[in-house]
Formats: C-alpha cells, sequence, structure tokens
C-alpha cells in the first residue's frame, strides 16, 4: 500500500484498527458488534455537536462581514471562543418552566427534535468504505426521519400552553410539509438517474471508479438541484425562510418559552439540519466525496463548506419573504415545476438512454452518456427559463391591473375633490 | 436489512444518552430560583388572557391534506424510481397519468383557492 | 431468548401500551401523541421483518402526514380534553373487543382450549413456523415491488386507481373543510336562513360560529426586513 | 434470519392492536378519537400483511403491494374523516357521535 493510498483512505484504516483492537479485548460477537457502533455513533453525534459550535462562529463571523460588521471579537483571539463562552452559558443559565406548562410534553420535545435531526448522520456516506450504515433505501431514509420533527414541534408549541408558541409552530409546520414536497420530488430523478436509494450507490455512480461517468447529478438534474437547496433552506427555517422565528421583528415563534440547555437543543437541531441539508446536496448533485487528486474526505468537506457558505451568504443578503409570499412561491410555482421537472426528466431519461444494452431491451436511442447528460441538462435549463417567463409575464399583469386600478382612484378622488371645490 | 438498521437503533440511543447527558448536566449546574413572574407565560409582559386555545384557521389543515396527497405518492413513486432504468417506455405513461392525476388535485385546491393565504 | 425476541417484546410492549393509552386518555392531544409512539413502534416491527421500505414510510406518513392531520384536526375543533373517558357503552365495547381478541389469538396461535370435552383453536396449526426455516427476503425488493407497480399485467391498474382514490379523496377533504368566501358563503347563508326557517321549533337554534381570527398579520416589510445576526 | 419469532407472535400482537383499536371505535365519545381507533385498526392489518409477506411469500411481491394500498387508504379514510368532523365541528359546535345525529347539517 503506498503512502498515497493510505492518506486517501486513512479514516477507515484507523476505523478498522479501532474495530480490530475492540474485538481483540471483548472478543468476536454480538457485544464487541454493539460497542463498535455505539462507539461510532457517539463519535458522529460529538461530531455534530462540535460542527454545530463551530458553524455558530463561522455564520457569525461571515454574515458580520457580509453586512459590515465585525461580530464576535471579545471572547479570546478574533472572538474565537465565542461558542465556548455560549456553551458555558447554555450550561448555567436557569431554565424556567412556565407554571401553566404540560410538562411532559413540554421537557421531551428539544430532545426528540435533536435525535431526530442526528438521526439523519447515520446513512451518509464520509468516504469510501466510511459511512454509518448503508441503507439500500438511504435517501428515502433521510427524507423520512427529516419529516418527523415536524411532531416534535407541535409537541413544543403545544407543551408551552402560549398561544404565540402555538401560532408560532402552526406556521412552522405548514411551512415544514410545505417545502417537504418539492424535496421529495426533486430526489426522484437523482434515484431515476442513480438506479438506486443508497447514498454510497449515489456517490459511486458520479465517481469515475466504481461503474460511473464521473458526472456530478448537477449537471444531469440542475433544476432538481436549485429546488432541493430552496426546499431545503425553507427546511431548516433559514433566511430567507425565516419568518416564524424572525427574531429581530415577532418572537421567536414556538420556542419561546423555551431557555437554557432546552433552547440550545432547538438551536442544535437547527444548525445540524442546515448542515445536513447541505451534506445531502452534495452527496446528491455534487457527487459526495467524489474527487481527483485530494483524499475523498478532503473534497466532501470542501464541497459542504462551499454550501454551507453559500446558506450564509443567502442569510447575509436576502430580505425575508412574507409569508403569503412563502405559501403561494411554494404552491403554486416550486410544486408545478417540480412535477413537470420529473416528467421531463423521465421521459428524457428514457428516450436517450445512456446504457447500450438498456436501450436496446427496452427501447429508446442509445447514446453516450456524456450526450444523455447534455440534454438532460438544456432541457432543465429550458424549462426553468420557460417558467420564469411565464411568472413574470404573469406578474407583469397583475402590476397593469393594479396601475389601473390606482389611475381609476386617483380619477375618482379628483371628480370628488372638484366636487368638493365646486361647492 | 435488519442488521443495517442495528446501526440506526444504536444512532438513536447514543444521540438521546449525548442530549440527555447536556440535560441532566446543565439541570445540575444551572441556579433554580423559581419565582412567580418567572413561571407566567411569555407574551411581551403582557398579563395572560384566557389560555392558548385560539380557533385556528382550516387552512393549515388543508396545507396539511395536500401535503399528505405528494407524501403518499411518493411510497408509490420511490420504488418506481429505483426499477426506472429497467422499465420499458409504457411504464413510463402510468407513472406520468399517476403523477398528473396527483397534480390534479393539487389545481383542483389552487382553482378553489384554498392555496391563497390571506 | 435470542436478542431479536427481546427486542420484538420489547416493542410489542410498546405497540400495545401506547395504543391502549390511546384509545383511554382523556387528553386528545396526548392521545395523539401516544398514537405517534404506537407507529413508531409498528416501524419497528417492519424493521424486524426485512421491510425497511415500509418502515421508513410508516414514519414518513403516519408519523409526519397522519399524525399532522390529526393534531391539527384536534386544534381545529378544541374539544381537546373530553369530559369521560368513554361514552355509556364503554364496558360493553370492552368486553366485545376483549371476547374477539380472545377467539383471535385461539385461531391464529397454535394454542387450543379444551370446554366441555371439545377442543377449540389449532395445536397444529401450520403457520407456526418459527423462521428459521423462511427463505431469505429479496434484497432490492423496492425495485421489484416498483417494477410490479408500473406493469399493467401486475399491479398498474390497481396503482392508477391509488391515485384517482386520493385525488377524489382530496378533492372531497377540500370541498368539505374549506372555508366559504365571497360568493360562495353569501350562497350558504342564504341556504340556511331558508333552512332556519324550516326547522323545527324545538330544535335548538345553532349558533353561528364566530370565527375568532387571532393572527395579527405582522406586515413584513420586505425591504428593512434585512436578515439580522441571531444573538 | 429472523432468530426464532414464530410467525404467530404477530399475528397475536396485531390481533390486540387491532381489538385495542377496536374499542377506541366502539367506546370512545369524540369522532377523533374514533377516527384514532381506526388508524390502529388499519396498523394492525398492515403488520399482517407484512409479517405473512415476509413469513411465507418472500419472492412475491402482493403483500407488499396490499401493505402500500393500505397506506393509501389509510391517508384517504384519515383525511376525509377528519376534514369532515371538521366541517361538522363547523356546524353543529359537536364532536361527540352520539349527538350528530342529523342527516341535514
Amino acid at each position: 500500500m503506498t503512502v498515497f493510498e493510505v492518506i486517501n483512505n486513512i479514516l477507515k484504516i484507523v476505523g478498522d484498527a479501532v474495530a480490530a483492537f475492540i474485538i481483540s479485548i471483548l472478543g468476536a460477537g454480538g457485544l464487541a458488534d454493539f460497542v463498535i457502533m455505539l462507539l461510532a455513533a457517539l463519535i458522529i453525534c460529538s461530531i455534530c455537536a462540535v460542527a454545530f459550535m463551530g458553524l455558530t462562529y463561522a455564520e457569525r463571523k461571515i454574515v458580520a462581514r457580509i453586512q459590515d460588521r465585525i461580530g464576535p471579537n471579545q471572547a479570546g483571539p478574533y472572538g474565537l471562543l465565542q461558542p465556548i463562552a455560549d456553551g458555558i452559558k447554555m450550561f448555567t443559565k436557569e431554565d424556567t418552566t412556565p407554571a401553566e406548562a404540560d410538562r411532559w410534553v413540554y421537557n421531551l420535545a428539544p430532545l426528540v427534535i435533536a435525535v431526530f435531526a442526528l438521526l439523519t448522520y447515520a446513512v451518509i456516506p464520509f468516504a469510501p468504505g466510511v459511512v454509518g450504515t448503508n441503507l439500500n433505501i438511504g435517501v428515502f431514509y433521510v427524507i423520512a426521519v427529516g419529516s418527523g420533527s415536524t411532531v416534535a414541534i407541535l409537541m413544543a408549541g403545544w407543551g408551552s400552553n402560549n398561544k404565540y408558541s402555538l401560532l408560532g409552530a402552526f406556521r412552522t409546520v405548514a411551512q415544514l410539509v410545505g417545502y417537504e414536497v418539492p424535496m421529495l420530488l426533486n430526489v426522484l430523478p437523482v434515484v431515476m438517474l442513480a438506479g438506486s436509494m443508497s447514498l454510497v450507490d449515489i456517490v459511486e455512480r458520479q465517481t469515475l471508479s466504481n461503474g460511473g461517468n464521473g458526472i456530478p447529478f448537477i449537471l444531469m438534474a440542475p433544476l432538481s438541484a436549485l429546488i432541493f437547496l430552496i426546499s431545503g433552506i425553507a427546511e431548516t427555517g433559514r433566511s430567507p425562510f425565516d419568518l416564524l422565528e424572525a427574531e429581530s421583528e415577532i418572537v421567536a415563534g414556538f420556542h419561546v418559552e423555551y431557555s437554557g440547555m432546552k433552547f440550545a437543543l432547538f438551536f442544535l437541531g437547527e444548525y445540524v439540519n442546515a448542515l445536513a441539508v447541505s451534506i445531502m446536496f452534495t452527496v446528491l448533485f455534487l457527487g459526495g466525496y467524489a474527487g481527483p487528486i485530494l483524499p475523498p474526505y478532503v473534497w466532501l468537506l470542501l464541497k459542504v463548506a462551499a454550501v454551507f457558505t453559500l446558506l450564509m451568504w443567502l442569510r447575509g443578503t436576502l430580505p425575508r419573504v412574507r409569508v403569503d409570499q412563502l405559501m403561494s412561491f411554494n404552491w403554486k410555482f416550486l410544486v408545478p415545476m417540480s412535477i413537470v421537472n420529473v416528467i421531463l426528466v423521465m421521459v428524457i431519461g428514457k428516450v436517450f438512454v445512456a446504457d447500450a444494452v438498456l436501450a436496446q431491451s427496452n427501447g429508446g436511442i442509445a447514446v453516450p452518456p456524456i450526450v444523455q447528460a447534455l440534454i438532460l441538462f438544456t432541457s432543465s435549463i429550458a424549462l426553468l427559463l420557460a417558467s420564469l417567463l411565464l411568472v413574470a409575464r404573469q406578474a407583469r399583469q397583475l402590476r397593469l391591473v393594479e396601475a389601473e386600478d390606482i389611475e381609476k382612484r386617483v380619477a375618482q378622488n379628483k371628480v370628488a375633490a372638484a366636487k368638493v371645490v365646486a361647492q | 436489512m435488519r442488521t443495517d438498521f442495528a446501526f440506526v437503533a444504536v444512532m438513536m440511543l447514543a444521540a438521546v444518552l449525548l442530549m440527555g447527558f447536556a440535560l441532566v448536566g446543565a439541570s445540575i449546574l444551572r441556579p433554580k430560583k423559581p419565582s412567580k413572574a418567572k413561571l407566567e407565560t411569555y407574551e411581551c409582559g403582557m398579563e395572560t388572557v384566557g389560555d392558548a386555545w385560539v380557533q385556528f384557521r382550516v387552512q393549515y389543515y388543508i396545507f396539511a391534506l395536500i401535503f399528505v396527497l405528494f407524501d403518499v405518492g411518493g411510497i408509490f413513486l420511490f420504488p418506481f424510481a429505483v426499477a426506472y432504468n429497467s422499465l420499458p417506455l409504457y411504464a413510463i405513461v402510468i407513472v406520468i397519468l399517476f403523477i398528473l392525476t396527483l397534480l390534479g388535485s393539487l389545481l383542483y385546491a389552487w382553482r378553489k383557492g384554498v392555496l391563497q393565504w390571506d | 431468548m435470542t436478542l431479536q425476541q427481546i427486542l420484538f417484546i420489547v416493542i410489542s410492549l410498546v405497540v400495545l401500551g401506547s395504543a391502549v393509552l390511546v384509545v383511554t386518555t382523556r387528553n386528545l392531544f396526548h392521545a395523539a401523541l401516544f398514537l405517534v409512539v404506537s407507529f413508531f413502534g409498528v416501524a419497528g416491527f417492519y424493521v424486524l421483518l426485512d421491510a425497511g421500505f415500509f418502515a421508513a414510510a410508516q414514519v414518513l406518513v403516519y408519523i409526519g402526514a397522519i399524525s399532522i392531520l390529526f393534531i391539527f384536526a384536534v386544534m381545529l375543533t378544541r374539544d381537546v380534553i373530553t369530559a369521560q373517558r368513554g361514552n355509556s357503552q364503554w364496558q360493553a365495547a370492552a368486553i366485545v373487543a376483549g371476547v374477539i381478541f380472545l377467539i383471535m389469538a385461539l385461531l391464529l396461535g397454535p394454542f387450543s382450549v379444551t370446554i366441555r370435552g371439545r377442543e377449540f383453536g389449532n395445536a397444529n396449526w401450520p403457520f407456526a413456523m418459527d423462521g428459521n426455516a423462511i427463505k431469505a427476503a429479496p434484497g432490492n425488493f423496492v425495485g421489484i415491488l416498483g417494477t410490479g407497480l408500473v406493469d399493467l399485467n401486475q399491479y398498474g391498474v390497481p396503482f392508477l386507481l391509488a391515485a384517482v382514490l386520493l385525488l377524489v379523496a382530496m378533492v372531497g377533504a377540500i370541498w368539505v373543510a374549506r372555508e366559504l368566501r365571497g360568493r360562495e358563503a353569501e350562497r350558504a347563508a342564504a341556504e340556511t336562513a331558508v333552512d332556519d326557517a324550516d326547522m323545527d321549533a324545538n330544535q335548538p337554534v345553532q349558533e353561528p360560529l364566530p370565527l375568532i381570527e387571532t393572527e395579527t398579520h405582522e406586515a413584513h416589510d420586505s425591504r428593512n426586513a434585512a436578515a439580522t445576526e441571531k444573538h | 434470519m429472523i432468530n426464532g419469532i414464530p410467525l404467530y407472535w404477530y399475528l397475536i400482537v396485531s390481533a390486540a392492536l387491532f381489538c385495542i383499536g377496536l374499542y377506541g371505535v366502539m367506546a370512545r365519545k369524540n369522532v377523533i378519537a374514533v377516527i384514532m381507533g381506526v388508524e390502529l385498526m388499519l396498523n394492525a392489518v398492515n403488520i399482517n400483511l407484512i409479517a405473512f409477506w415476509r413469513y411465507i411469500t418472500p419472492t412475491s411481491i402482493s403483500g407488499i403491494t396490499f401493505a402500500a394500498f393500505i397506506f393509501v387508504v389509510a391517508a384517504a379514510e384519515a383525511a376525509v374523516g377528519l376534514a369532515l368532523i371538521i366541517s361538522i365541528y363547523r356546524n353543529t359546535r359537536s364532536v361527540d357521535p352520539e349527538k350528530i345525529d342529523s342527516m341535514k347539517l
């Protein structure tokens, strides 16, 4: 094994060594397996917790730069100790439970939300052979686990016994369930093109080595990637879709009654979910750990960092949308467009088949993968442009009607004013 | 299959342990001086009027309805997507009919004006 | 006892225990939460049965969607805390359910009881298999399911009918649940007025429901609402 | 392998779940709770279908296809049932099945 290979597979080698060590102590069997799995799970969860702390700092620094502020700069050099200070504060802050609260529901909600957020990471491939568990229903599992947090949000809203919490929970859930639909629909093209729901298979299909053709799915389904990212941002309730929290305007929605560690868990859930969305976007559309020269885990890290920076950038620059815009944008634009997109990919993928054998048996024109990708890319972009044009025309018509209305009213007012003057 | 899911169960256990540890640790470390004012329901300092039972709009329910529709459709569409590569062309027509039927109920909701949030 | 048997017993206790709480607890919101726990346990059964896809589908549809419908409906009807656990016939219902369960258990399990010399049940029931001799399920049953669903010779027609069922259900549900507005609302009001006139004098007059609109509309001025920092 | 769990364990648990649901349908005084009972019963059916598929015909897909259709039926039933209840509540201010006895609202 060359040095190069060792560096590339360092995570797997270390993992195997630790597993061998545990087996040598406990003996091969159920107990050793359990201990290895528990260790792996604890490591993944702790990495998430550490990433959460790092991300809060990075986000505050970067958003501050974007908005021409300095951001945290008091605790330690460049404010680097800020997350630790926050952590100490969270641990030592008094935690009040409202007297009217439904105690069990109130206390369980943050735990449920954090657990559901962490469960996503069980199936994510970090490097070749380094994955919690390679479920053959991977993507579906991620979507299912993601939908579980809605119940926790309703628990928080109801348990607080506060009408603003409950209203906030209702609105958050309406947003979450709404944006879950385009997310679900836009994973379908990826699953169709990869022919599998397993995240490992999906990544392997985008690498050059193991039976893949090296084309990331963002080139084959760019529209799906775009909608997935938008709905992912909305799912995690980040700006510009964070009007349900809107810290600067209204009270914080469903977790207004929470403080101390329980609030920290909600916050952790939010960040861990945002990270999960960037990782899922990387895995599904950017080829996960696939990439030349650099070790796979470095590629994954770079891509995820790029996507997360994009999220921060959006957060730092875009204004919040209105609640009616939020709902209309989803149900009247994203969902219909996703459906048309799914049908488009379905038809094109069946007419222009990248696999010569399948083209022979099922009908369709056999083309090289790169040509198929090109056709898919062009048609997706065409669909996007067409729908944008349609919306722009509708909007222009609406504006014209409004302008006419205003003119009419102005004219009426003038007539009325003239009458008053005449009297 | 089952052994694959063992890790999910262990992950759940680990997450509960870790988060439970954080909650318990915080409850040991933090001060506990409840007073009547602290335990009141927070309404920006206003006196709470009535309890949390307010009448909600039926619109929330209708959004959830359409969500259920596409969710259940997903159960059928994902197996299809997995099998997609080996399917003949006419199978695609059936699936397109299926998806268009789903789209039909969205369009119905749209025409009835229930997607309008106001 | 193997590990899987222990897991099975734990999951059954969770499922059945929370199911009992669903049908007995007085607070309907708690009942909905216990329903979620019960659904989650059933997903655990599916995992034990090698049907991981259905476990995820159970979480997605029942926990992510149907329980949300239930909670919304509970909130919309405002009758969250019921006065009694059951109605007037709950004892009879309990007896009927218990008897049906005993009959089913006798029919389904390899047990038999002898009452007055006659044997009820079947001690040699053919399906009392313990699974060690069972064929392994195909690993990729999801793909096979997908192929079968869109094949007109297999389940293509039910597949399309399922979509039609969903369409009809959604159209019906939206039609029934929607708030009337504009001209429709006026027409409906006129109809109810006629109905009220027709009604028996001893029928209680139904007070129209005032829609208490508590939601304030925060005017989000998108121009000055630039996202600001968290803390 | 299905280490030592006999098929009838699943059948009896699902029978118990079904009967609990049945009790809920017969005894609850709130229509939403009645529909919760129905959902429990449908889940019991689904356990049965998937257990039979796994133990008896694991190579055929008939069992799991039926299970998938049960998901659709359960969703449709809950959607329509709850919508009806919301509508009835709007008109009569009651969710007691014993009071909802007029055909015309």
